[in-house]
């Protein structure tokens, strides 16, 4: 019962080919990758995106040519087993392909911009297997996302989403053996490992979700389900929707699974900007927007969604502001954003929260790549002052700023420069203009200035919440906004401006034409990305509205000048704190003072962290432990199984210890032995005594026993 | 009242060999002292003779000697195991009294007059008979236990045999007394006439208890089994091997014979004291085994363990419609048990040096490097004795444990198995000693040794393949006994 | 000769001819050794995918059926009946192909008493193959049996410090429960007159209270070897003291016998009491999903995690055998073969470092895949399998079973299946941990420790690469394509959850 | 006229004092007089028995009895007296080299 | 009390008593020479039940030849006291308990649960008949000639065991 058609004409024969293309660039770089060279190696890969970006293309045209009716190109059987039929099916409509898109345009920018940054990394110490690696990785990574974006069942679609998962744990631990300073550590890949785990609680969520849909009804199809919707009973799709929610909370970094986002800016910033801003971490987002009949039937649980998003983007917004790594900011800022699109979805305004998902990865990667070229800037700076002379700035900051993670690596002498720290920096606007224009579009269009993308995407957003009446996520996400464009405004004046703090920043250098020509296109979208979905022009809305249920949002005068005002007003606070003064070498933040607690709180991401690991982590470390040595070791192996089973074996066998015989082996079995057991075991031994005597007693003893039976019986 | 030509027929094969023994008595004084190898052969000769006639005795059924002896195809079946263990005992006998010095003829006579007392125990058909077969077979074993005097532990063994034997000979013969008391005859024919006639006296019962004392006793089962490790361990090497099949099958033969053709009316009584004999004796003997270093004693306690097994078919004797099937499954665990029982003896045998020297089971360390193939061997007879495939021990446990299983003593089945569960471990330490231990054993190379240790490894896995024809004939001999 | 010539037979009976040969070779010849018993095994593998040639898989019931009187004197009625079906095809051929992947492990890792090492080798393989075509319960139980035999000289002689102790344990052990299904088989055929399963089947008119005391007692055997939780203690034991070679069968194989005997015997032939005993089972399998996933994660030796993991994988297995509907009983045949592969795999890659470092402490390791990347992607690659990555083996298995399992109408509700849903996170948990704290972080002391006694710790080597190969396709074979693998076993499925009496 | 019982219990407990002896007395000799009093205790039942039941089975029975008896202590003393030349003793709590 | 039974109680006292005596003595010649006492005594009540010819094996071969035999052993050895030993103590008091539980259970047996059927004929009756001897004979050679030869073979096993155990020579070993 599939209600999409399957269209022989067209361009949707490609379609397995949104995922063949990636993976033949990978295959292609495993295979013969060790005899390219590093820039052959970076361009396969980005021409492998690029192929899939143009096939996304080519569908969207003939989805459009088909007037937009959603179209299944079945692949390959998957799994059949009695009832459950699942099948490699691709389905072109306008919310995938509007995804394929983001996807496969925003990668293959970011495939171009890596080739020229990972040759840049400091911690790439020229190894080509390295860059290959890192770009097998990447191609993966879009292969996975194109199974997400394009499946036609939510298990092809849970293909995807483990996929991208693996990915960015290969990605965040790209550095595996080292932390983000390029230091021996396992810092990076412990990252890796708890953004993997965290997304997997998550898609146990997910999982859970997808059973009771099969059983309810009958089918992962999304079509099929959401056929059925109507006929099932509202407490079971509450249960598959809050479920579902879970996993959305994993990806796309909501409370309370976000942790793992800020830690993965371990990984090189093309990968923080791809993965963790851009793409991946929107997939929740699509999810459920995708499951958009689910949500709608069930207002209680959209009210939930919309509520765990707007308190995310709200919570988010202010850890942003207490930090000090440029890209620590912008990662708190991404899940304070992905808590604006979870918001939208789950108020049921798809359209406004798919807008901000593209205009969000615009200018988030935007941000993320300039971060990387700023930081890039840095090193370059850092290198040439080291050839000058020393310098000791870096290391009383760093500890501060940095937290926790690098606390083990206390006997690490040498002195670290962080190019991250934004209190290493300052005055780049003078060293790295080109990179200091991009940055700021970009942060003005996530602080929602008119007319960057950013401003009519999140104004949609908050004019839904308050024309739907959803008053409260309405005002979580304007202040939260008025946080956004103030971490933002901090964050520039911080970096740009002012006096370097350091020698590196001094001496910083601007980024070769590689690395800065995506970054144009990117501004360039950011800037006019908004042009997506106009208020009256509504582009993107009539697009979606083949696939969802969608209504046009209307621009609500009140709403926009209310945010715009905040943000103004929160550029401004952060002009009066940061700009006016600014910082200089080794001073303490100067919203320190006035806040007090509350910024350590917002320095120390409001120790969630040290709660998880108090309230989880620990507990379960405990409880393996305990479950492995007491229980598992000690009691069952060491006590029952060879106390009680070998040491009743042996005691009832009266063998004292085999002295003569196996001192390793079978006497484990017999030393298990408790004193009591050893004490009876020789009065056993007694029995069998040498004297002929006791032995016809036995005799006489087994005859009067028999005797006695048979006489009294 | 004259003797036919039939009554002699009944007995032909113990006649024979008697009478060869007696000849072969007086041909040893003429064979000078350092060719005893030829007595040997002529009493397996002998034996080998006796064999083929009782052979070709398969199907006859007789009575002989005024009802004093039978011939049926039970007594065939035991007489032919009896005689091949016999054979097998002269062949491990041959090298291995020559190497410890205790080489004389009489050995071997004694081993013959041994096997002939077996062999009427099997035949008879009167309690006077049981009595004197009881006797002629353990007269000869008594003094073949303490034949390696002056050694202490063999002149130990064979006064513990001798003073415990006798004691439980008075057991019988005060059982024996009870029995007449109470059936006016010692004929087991009349016996079981009388008790068809009249209710079952407990003065029967009793009789019949203390008759199973002296049987119990034959084949160690516990608590009469308190000799056999002493004895096992002193007697010499081969005497034990053959001793503790020869005996324990001849025990088991008279106690079914007996009780089968006797007793079947109190049986509801004997069962009960034969369930606990025998479970009694699983777990003991098992139990003890594991603490033996010595594989002598080791073995010892084994039989033990495993006349508890075959005491198992015996326990459902009264019940007709499983009885057959069940002493079957006695019979074939006897033949699967002598077999594997010859062959570990076999090889203890080979790696025994002089004054009781390499008995310790750590001297069987390194056993698989150097010696691979009897190190293979010896496995074998260890996994039959813990009834593991593919041997003959799995095939018989299988059939005993289903017999006792037909019978409805699930309990029984249940302490059976576990039981085998514990005698594993033993087993398989040996094992362990011979494949994960390093050491240096030496063995002695005979001939008659290597090819009874090799067929006996032969015959334990080739019959656990193709049992079926030992079966047939196991279940054919039973069928006339009720 | 035309009982030889029984493709089953010769596929069961063929590693002997390898035996023969083997035996009469010189203990020096080592290298001839290996050669001969590899190619009896790949011969062996060979026989096996001519059978599947021959396999109907759209026919449900037993297939070259090779059956001929055996001892049927004085009452008893065992015949030679061998025979293949869907819920024994897929583990035939697992076991035919994984034992000469294990014997090719084994090249430089076995040099001491080689010609023993692969006479036992394949009698194993004997064994193991006996068993899962065995439709005789005698015939069963002769080979359930032997397998024990090569198993304890395998571990006992070629092990690590305490083989002895492993050995014996594991022998002990699993010999505890197949005496009492001993007594259960003696059970049925006394009656049932017939030791044949098929018969028996078809007979099934067993009273349910007793059909409840031998389920119990065919499950002792079979729940000791899966193992089931609490019945386990002995598997970590066997799996770190066991050889590779060994442990990858014993992974492989030989736990995947425990399985497939409730699959074969226990719920087709005790059909009540497998309803009755279905959440109970469930319960088990489900606590030991998550006490084995959980106790993985404590180890400091990386074989002791992963025969713990084995605990965890083999609770989901059982878990969708007492789904007993269609997906359940299907993803855990499915998962059965994956556990073999990847479970197998890990052994094989845990022993390929082992032979260089001489260490299992996770803990000296580290950063292995800068200095081995060949070495660190296929473990990841393996690893991933093992935890359930969507796209791989392991997640085709799991995500059938775990579905089954949560729509089960014999387990009854949804709990198990949603705790054992956990399961799946503390996989991640201990899979990655393993692979962090082994092949990522900065470098180990056991890699300088190696370079002082020589050229450092090397990738894999072709043969290696050879070895893990196979697996490597089979392990995206199954996670993408399992159609042909399900398409097996589909109607043989069918048709044993349709003769289940569920409520 | 005495009940043939009375015969029995006498024998019986001649039996029992008999069985007593072999399993305290230490001299060998002595415990092998107490199997002999055993025995004769038998014999004394079979007798008893078959002279109530006028039989003369029970005789012959006796007869045997007391020939086997004969062969046993020829064999028996020779033992006893063998080991006494190597122990210098007849007490069987000397002979326990073996046992466990 | 009939002059039977009068005598039975007086010569199973002596019987007993003798027993006794053999059991209890320390020196073993005391107890051989108990031991022919009661033999004697139990000759006599073979008379008393009509055996004359048991009655007169019993004195020749048991309290004539064994016991002389005995005698003559004990004498040989010089064994007739073992010194004293403090080895088992527990065994003694069982020894008895468990003697004492099988008389006990025997009388209960006898007395009670299941008498033996039939009385003892007067000796008178008896003793002193041919017939009885005669069909004695005849039976022995007859009905049970089987019977017969095989106890000759096992004093024939006997003696030769018993010859070869007490052999002067020592097996030289090799």
């Amino acid at each position: 019962m599939h209600l999409s058609e399957t269209v022989n004409s067209g361009f949707f024969f490609l379609a397995p080919w949104l995922v063949l293309a990636p993976v033949t660039g990978l295959l292609f770089n495993i295979v013969f990758g060790g005899r390219l060279g590093e820039k052959a190696i970076g361009w396969v890969a980005s021409a492998a995106s690029g192929a899939a970006f143009v096939v996304s293309a080519l569908l969207a045209w003939s989805l459009a040519a088909n007037g937009g009716h959603a179209v299944s190109v079945p692949f390959a059987e998957w799994i059949h087993i009695g009832s459950l039929e699942l099948d490699w099916t691709f389905r072109v409509d306008s919310l995938s392909t509007t995804m394929m898109l983001v996807v496969s345009g925003v990668g293959t920018l970011i495939h171009i911009y890596a080739i020229g940054y990972m040759h840049e990394d400091v911690r790439f110490k020229r190894d080509p297997g390295r860059f290959r690696r890192f770009f097998v990785f990447l191609n993966l990574f879009i292969a996975a996302m194109m199974i997400l974006v394009s499946g036609d069942s939510y298990l092809m679609l849970f293909v995807g989403w483990e996929g991208v998962g693996l990915c960015s744990f290969l990605l965040i631990g790209f550095w595996y053996e080292m932390d983000t300073l390029a230091r021996p550590s396992w810092a990076n890949s412990d990252a890796a490992k708890k953004a993997f785990i965290t997304n997997r609680v998550g898609d146990f969520g997910f999982l859970i979700a997808g059973f009771i849909m099969f059983w309810v009804f009958g089918s992962f199809q999304f079509d099929e389900v959401f056929s059925q919707v109507s006929t099932i009973a509202p407490g079971i799709i509450i249960a598959i929707t809050l479920f579902m929610l879970v996993g959305v909370a994993g990806k796309s970094a909501q409370i309370p699974l976000y942790v793992w986002l800020p830690d993965a800016m371990a990984g090189p910033t093309p990968v923080s900007a791809l993965i963790h801003a851009a793409t991946m971490v929107t997939a929740g987002v699509y999810l459920i927007a995708r499951s958009a009949p689910l949500y709608s039937s069930v207002p209680e649980a959209q009210n939930i969604v919309a509520l765990v998003g707007a308190v995310t983007a709200l919570f988010a917004a202010t850890i942003a502001v207490g930090q000090y790594d440029i890209k620590r900011v912008l990662a708190y800022s991404t899940i304070s954003q992905l808590g604006f699109m979870v918001a939208a979805v789950g108020m049921g305004a798809y359209v406004a929260g798919m807008f901000h998902l593209v205009t969000h990865a615009f200018f988030k990667a935007l941000l993320f790549l300039s971060a990387g070229s700023v930081i890039l800037g840095l090193e370059r700076g850092h290198h040439r002052a080291a050839h000058g002379h020393h310098d000791d700035h870096g290391k009383g900051k760093k500890k501060a700023g940095k937290g926790k993670e690098e606390s083990g690596d206390e006997e690490y002498h040498e002195e670290v420069f962080d190019p991250g720290d934004m209190r290493n920096m300052g005055g780049l606007r003078k060293t790295m203009p080109v990179t200091f224009w991009l940055y700021l579009i970009g942060g003005l269009s996530l602080s929602g200035i008119f007319p960057f993308a950013g401003f009519w995407s999140k104004d949609e957003i908050l004019a839904d919440a308050f024309r739907e009446g959803f008053t409260g996520v309405y005002w979580l996400l304007t202040v939260a906004a008025f946080f956004t464009a103030l971490y933002v405004g901090r964050q520039i004046w911080m970096v740009f401006f002012g006096e370097p703090r350091h020698e590196a920043a001094a001496h910083a250098e601007e980024s070769p034409p590689v690395i800065i020509t995506p970054l144009a296109v990117l501004a360039f979208l950011a800037t006019f990305g908004g042009a997506f979905n106009l208020p009256g022009v509504h582009t993107l809305t009539d697009w979606l509205e083949h696939t969802i249920e969608v209504h046009a949002g209307e621009f609500i005068w009140s709403v926009a000048i209310i945010s715009t005002m905040l943000a103004l007003l929160a550029i401004l606070v952060s002009w009066l704190i940061y700009g006016r003064n600014p910082l200089k070498a080794a001073q303490v933040d100067p919203l320190k003072r006035p806040l007090g607690f509350i910024f350590t709180g917002m320095e120390n991401k409001w120790y969630v962290d040290e709660l998880y690991q108090a309230v989880i982590i620990n507990p379960f470390k405990k409880l393996s432990q305990f479950l492995a040595d007491v229980i598992d070791e000690r009691f069952w192996h060491d006590w029952f199984h060879e106390k009680v089973i070998a040491g009743t074996y042996n005691w009832l066998s009266n063998i004292a210890l085999d002295r003569y015989f196996d001192q390793r082996g079978i006497d484990a079995f017999a030393n298990a032995l408790g004193a009591w057991t050893q004490s009876l075991s020789a009065a056993l031994r007694k029995v069998q005594n040498g004297f002929v005597r006791s032995y016809a007693l036995s005799v006489l003893l087994g005859v009067v026993v028999i005797l006695g039976y048979l006489i009294f019986k | 009242m004259t003797l036919t030509p039939q009554d002699y027929q009944v007995l032909t094969p113990y006649i024979l060999l008697t009478v060869w023994a007696c000849i072969l008595l007086l041909l040893d004084l003429f064979i000078p002292k350092n060719r005893k190898g030829i007595t040997a052969l002529l009493s397996a000769l002998g034996l080998a003779t006796t064999l083929g006639f009782t052979l070709s005795q398969i199907g006859s059924e007789e009575t002989g000697f005024f009802g004093m002896v039978v011939l049926d195809g039970f007594s065939t079946f035991v007489n032919a195991l009896l005689l091949v263990s016999g054979l097998l005992g002269v062949a491990l006998a041959y090298g291995y009294i020559r190497r410890t010095g205790i080489e004389r003829g009489e050995y071997y006579t004694l081993l013959l007059f041994s096997v002939t007392g077996m062999m009427l125990m099997a035949q008879a058909a009167d309690l006077i008979i049981v009595f004197l077969a009881l006797e002629l077979l353990s007269i000869p074993l008594y003094v073949l236990a303490a034949f390696a005097r002056p050694r202490t532990e063999s002149e130990e063994a064979g006064l513990k045999y001798f003073l415990l034997g006798a004691f439980s000979t008075g057991f019988v013969v005060y059982g024996i007394a009870l029995v007449f008391g109470a059936a006016q005859s010692t004929n087991l024919a009349a016996i079981v006439g009388y008790a068809s006639t009249s209710s079952p006296s407990l003065l029967l019962t009793i009789g019949a208890a203390l008759i199973l004392v002296g049987f119990g006793f034959k084949v160690a089962a516990v608590p009469f089994h308190m000799w056999t490790p002493d004895v096992y361990q002193g007697a010499p090497t081969a005497v034990t091997a053959f001793m503790s099949s020869g005996a324990k099958i001849a025990g088991f033969a008279a106690l079914l014979r007996v009780f089968a053709t006797a007793f079947p009316s109190i049986a509801v009584d004997m069962t009960d004291v034969l369930w606990g004999l025998a479970a009694l004796t699983m777990i003991v003997g098992n139990l003890i085994a594991i603490a033996q270093t010595d594989i002598k004693r080791l073995l010892a306690y084994s039989s033990i363990a495993h006349a508890g097994y075959i005491l198992m078919a015996f326990v459902p004797y009264g019940d007709a419609s499983v009885r057959a099937d069940s002493v079957a499954a006695g019979l074939f665990y006897l033949v699967a048990y002598a077999v594997t029982n010859f062959g570990a003896w076999g090889v203890v045998i080979a790696l025994e040096k002089a004054e009781g020297k390499g008995l310790a089971i750590a001297d069987y360390a390194g056993l698989s490097k150097k010696y691979p193939a009897l190190a293979a061997a010896m496995t074998v007879f260890m996994l039959s004795l813990i009834g593991l495939p593919p041997t003959i021990g799995l095939v018989g446990k299988f059939y005993l444990f289903r017999a006792v299983i037909a019978g409805g003593f699930t309990g029984l089945a249940i302490i059976g198995v576990l039981t085998s569960l514990i005698s594993a471990y033993y087993y398989l330490r040996v094992v362990v000693v011979m494949y994960m231990r390093d050491g240096e054993p030496t063995i002695e190379r005979e001939t008659w040794l290597g090819l009874t240790t090799g067929a006996m490894a032969v015959v334990t896995v080739v019959v656990s393949l193709v049992p079926q024809y030992l079966f047939a004939w196991a279940s054919e001999a039973v069928l006339k006994l009720f | 000769m035309e009982f030889l010539l029984q493709p089953l037979t010769l596929l069961t009976f063929f590693p002997i001819l390898g035996v023969l040969v083997i035996l009469f070779m010189n203990s020096e010849m080592k290298n001839a050794i290996r050669w001969v018993a590899l190619v009896a095994s790949l011969i062996a593998f060979g026989i096996s995918i001519w059978v599947l040639t021959m396999f109907n898989a759209s026919n449900p019931n037993l297939q070259l059926v090779a059956k001929y009187d055996w001892i049927t004197v004085a009452g008893w009625n065992i015949q030679y009946h061998l025979g293949i079906d869907g819920l024994s095809i897929l583990l035939v051929l697992l076991t035919a192909f994984l034992t000469p992947i294990s014997i090719l492990s084994t090249w430089t890792a076995v040099e001491e008493r080689v010609k023993d090492f692969m006479l036992f080798f394949l009698l194993l393989e004997v064994g193991m193959t006996g068993v899962f075509l065995a439709q005789d319960l005698f015939l069963f139980y002769i080979f359930w049996e032997f397998t024990l035999v090569p198993m304890y000289f395998l571990i006992g002689i070629w092990g690590g410090p305490r083989r002895i102790y492993a050995a014996i344990k594991f022998f002990l052990y699993t010999m505890a429960g197949s005496i009492l299904m001993l007594l259960a088989i003696l059970w049925l055929g006394i009656y049932g007159g017939t030791f044949s399963v098929p018969d028996l089947i078809a007979q099934g008119n067993i009273p349910s209270d007793i059909q409840l005391w031998l389920f119990l007692a065919f499950t002792a055997a079979f729940a000791i070897k899966v193992p089931m939780w609490p019945l386990h203690s002995w598997l970590p034991d066997a799996h770190v003291e066991a050889p590779t070679a060994g442990s990858v069968i014993l992974a492989g194989v030989l736990l995947k016998m425990g399985t497939y005997g409730f699959l074969r015997f226990n719920i087709p032939l005790f059909p009540e009491a497998t309803v009755k005993a279905a959440p109970w089972i469930a319960l088990f399998a489900t606590i030991g999903i998550i006490y084995g996933a959980a106790v993985s994660y404590a180890q400091a030796d990386v074989k002791k995690l992963v025969a713990y993991s084995s605990v965890s994988h083999l609770g989901f297995v059982m878990l969708g055998l007492f789904a007993l509907n269609h997906q359940g009983v299907a993803g855990a045949i499915l998962q059965m073969i994956n556990h073999g592969l990847s479970t197998g795999a890990l052994f094989l890659l845990v022993g390929m470092i082992y032979e260089q470092t001489h260490t299992r402490e996770m803990k000296v390791y580290g950063g292995l895949w800068k200095i081995t990347p060949v070495f660190g992607t296929v473990m990841l690659i393996v690893a991933l399998s093992s935890m359930g990555l969507p796209g791989l083996n392991g997640f085709v298995g799991e995500f059938t079973i775990l579905l089954g399992a949560f729509g089960s109408q014999a387990i009854g509700n949804a709990w198990y299946a949603a705790v054992s849903a956990l399961g799946v996170i503390m996989a991640a948990v201990y899979v990655l941990y393993m692979f962090q704290k082994m092949f990522l972080g900065p470098q180990g002391e056991v890699v300088a420790e190696v370079k002082k006694h020589g050229h450092g710790i090397r990738d894999l080597n072709w043969r290696e690469i050879v070895t893990m190969v196979p697996i490597l396709v089979f392990i995206f074979w199954i996670g993408l394509y399992p159609k042909p693998f399900f398409a097996l076993m589909a109607p043989a499925v069918e048709n044993l959850v349709k003769m289940l009496p569920i409520p | 006229m005495v009940p043939v019982e009375y015969y029995i219990i006498l024998s019986a407990v001649l039996f029992s004092i008999g069985v007593a002896g072999v399993v305290f007395r230490r001299n060998a000799l002595v415990i092998f007089m107490s199997i002999e009093l055993m025995l004769n205790a038998a014999n004394l039942a079979i007798v008893a028995f078959s002279s109530a039941l006028k039989s003369l089975e029970g005789q012959i029975f006796v007869f045997f009895v007391i020939a086997v008896a004969a062969a046993e202590v020829a064999v028996g003393l020779a033992l006893i007296v063998e080991i006494f030349k190597s122990k210098r003793s007849i007490d069987v709590d000397q002979m326990n080299s073996m046992k466990g | 009390m009939t002059l039977d039974l009068a005598l039975f109680l007086i010569l199973a006292l002596v019987a007993i008593a003798a027993a006794l005596g053999m059991l209890l003595s320390r020196n073993a010649v005391y107890s051989a020479l108990f031991l022919v006492l009661n033999f004697v005594t139990v000759a006599v009540f073979y008379l008393l039940l009509g055996a004359p010819f048991i009655a007169m094996a019993q004195i020749t071969v048991y309290a004539g030849a064994i016991m002389v035999l005995f005698l003559f052993v004990i004498m040989l050895l010089g064994a007739e006291r073992l010194p004293d030993a403090k080895v088992l103590p527990w065994q003694k008091p069982l020894a008895y308990g468990l003697a004492f539980v099988l008389a006990a259970e025997a009388t209960y047996l006898f007395v009670t649960r299941a008498r033996p059927e039939g009385d003892i004929l007067p000796p008178e009756a008896a003793v002193n008949t041919l017939d009885n001897l005669r069909a004695l004979g005849i039976a022995l050679f007859s009905d049970y000639l089987l019977p017969f030869e095989v106890t000759s073979i096992l004093l024939l096993v006997a003696m030769v065991g018993a010859i070869l155990l007490t052999k002067k020579e020592k097996w030289e070993r090799k």
